[in-house]
């Protein structure tokens, strides 16, 4: 399995990602993006702040993708995050898996996501409009 | 003993500093560091029992010894994604 | 919901997808691409070459997003298929949806796919490096 | 009557063709085409029980009459994706 895992503060790069994937010459590609979505439960978002304890999170994705290898045979793996802003329609996170047969392709990229969000060191913050802001699920009441 | 303490998203902001270089007392546990900096600051006290330390980027057991020199994060619940 | 179908003799546009996908403001984008595999039960693959019935398969290509539409909350939904040539690591489909939450996103993404090699009429010839041929799972014995 | 036959991939490559315009008696069937079809060509025959007749771009019942003008597809089990 090849792999691509980073961390970067600039747009994500959908087109690799794409080709990344493609080159592992087998016939199931899936990809899951995370945008920063407009409106959340009524509430307007206006961007997503995203911090992360960078060596920590890097580390959690190699071993997510690891996890992931262990289940599923998989050709290519690719775990991007963002940091810093990222606006309304504009990607936080991509994850995706080549492999040779659709079904593990959905299923590892589902895991990739899941885990994700579970356990790799990385915050949000939700800014709306009137630039008030809160940190997304930070265990505070 | 000097050690490095790293805070991040809520914990950044009420330290109001993503890193502090800190003298403990030999001997302190991850268990007192927490105590201590729940004593200090009341955002870290109502996250006190759902924060994670980390030591050199590897969770570790509050029970554990802290070393001179031990770069320490804190990990509040993560929102990544 | 707003749909993006097409059949087309070119490369399918991957950013373009993407962008598509993200500008529904929503929150998931999950993307299935089915790539030209190389081997394939030992055979090895030098191109794949698409056929289609366009008129009809672009009906049931809107037919079947409409049926994905109606089983999940739906912002966008593309469904793109090339036709003539594929060569190994390229893409011969590339179906997805944008939603609020990454479920929805994943399942409809598996029923877009599942359901357009059911159904779309399109028919697919595995070609070999030696130049032989034959129409994949054509009905013949 | 004058009809349009549409073939494509197996059948496309068995006839030599992709269209092909077809006089028919008044009073035929898609299935009566699908019989005269499979008379006509070996690879037709194998494939008799499993195409599927549309009519101007929609699938129609075998014992639906066809007219003069139609524009028929033999639809042979599909293999996109």
């Amino acid at each position: 399995m090849t792999t691509w895992i980073d961390i970067s503060e600039t747009a994500l790069p959908a087109e690799q990602v794409h080709e990344f994937l493609y080159a592992s010459q087998g016939g199931g590609v899936c990809v899951f993006v995370g945008t920063t979505r407009r409106v959340t439960l009524e509430e307007v978002t206006e961007h997503l702040w995203y911090e992360a304890h960078n060596t920590m999170a890097l580390k959690e994705m190699e071993k997510i993708a690891k996890r992931a290898s262990q289940q599923w045979s998989l050709l290519r793996v690719v775990m991007l995050h963002r940091t810093g802003k990222v606006s309304v329609g504009e990607a936080s996170v991509i994850v995706g898996a080549a492999t040779a047969h659709r079904g593990p392709a959905f299923e590892a990229t589902r895991f990739l996501i899941d885990e994700l969000k579970k356990s790799v060191q990385i915050w949000k913050k939700d800014v709306s409009p009137d630039g008030s802001s809160f940190w997304v699920d930070s265990g505070l009441g | 003993m000097i050690v490095t303490i790293r805070f991040f998203s809520v914990l950044r902001e009420a330290f109001g500093a993503g890193v502090a270089e800190v003298e403990l007392e030999d001997g302190t546990t991850g268990k007192d560091l927490i105590a201590l900096l729940a004593d200090n600051n009341d955002t870290f006290a109502s996250l006190k029992d759902v924060v994670r330390l980390a030591v050199n980027d590897e969770y570790v057991e509050n029970a554990e010894l802290l070393k001179d020199g031990d770069d320490i994060a804190i990990i509040t619940p993560v929102s990544g994604g």
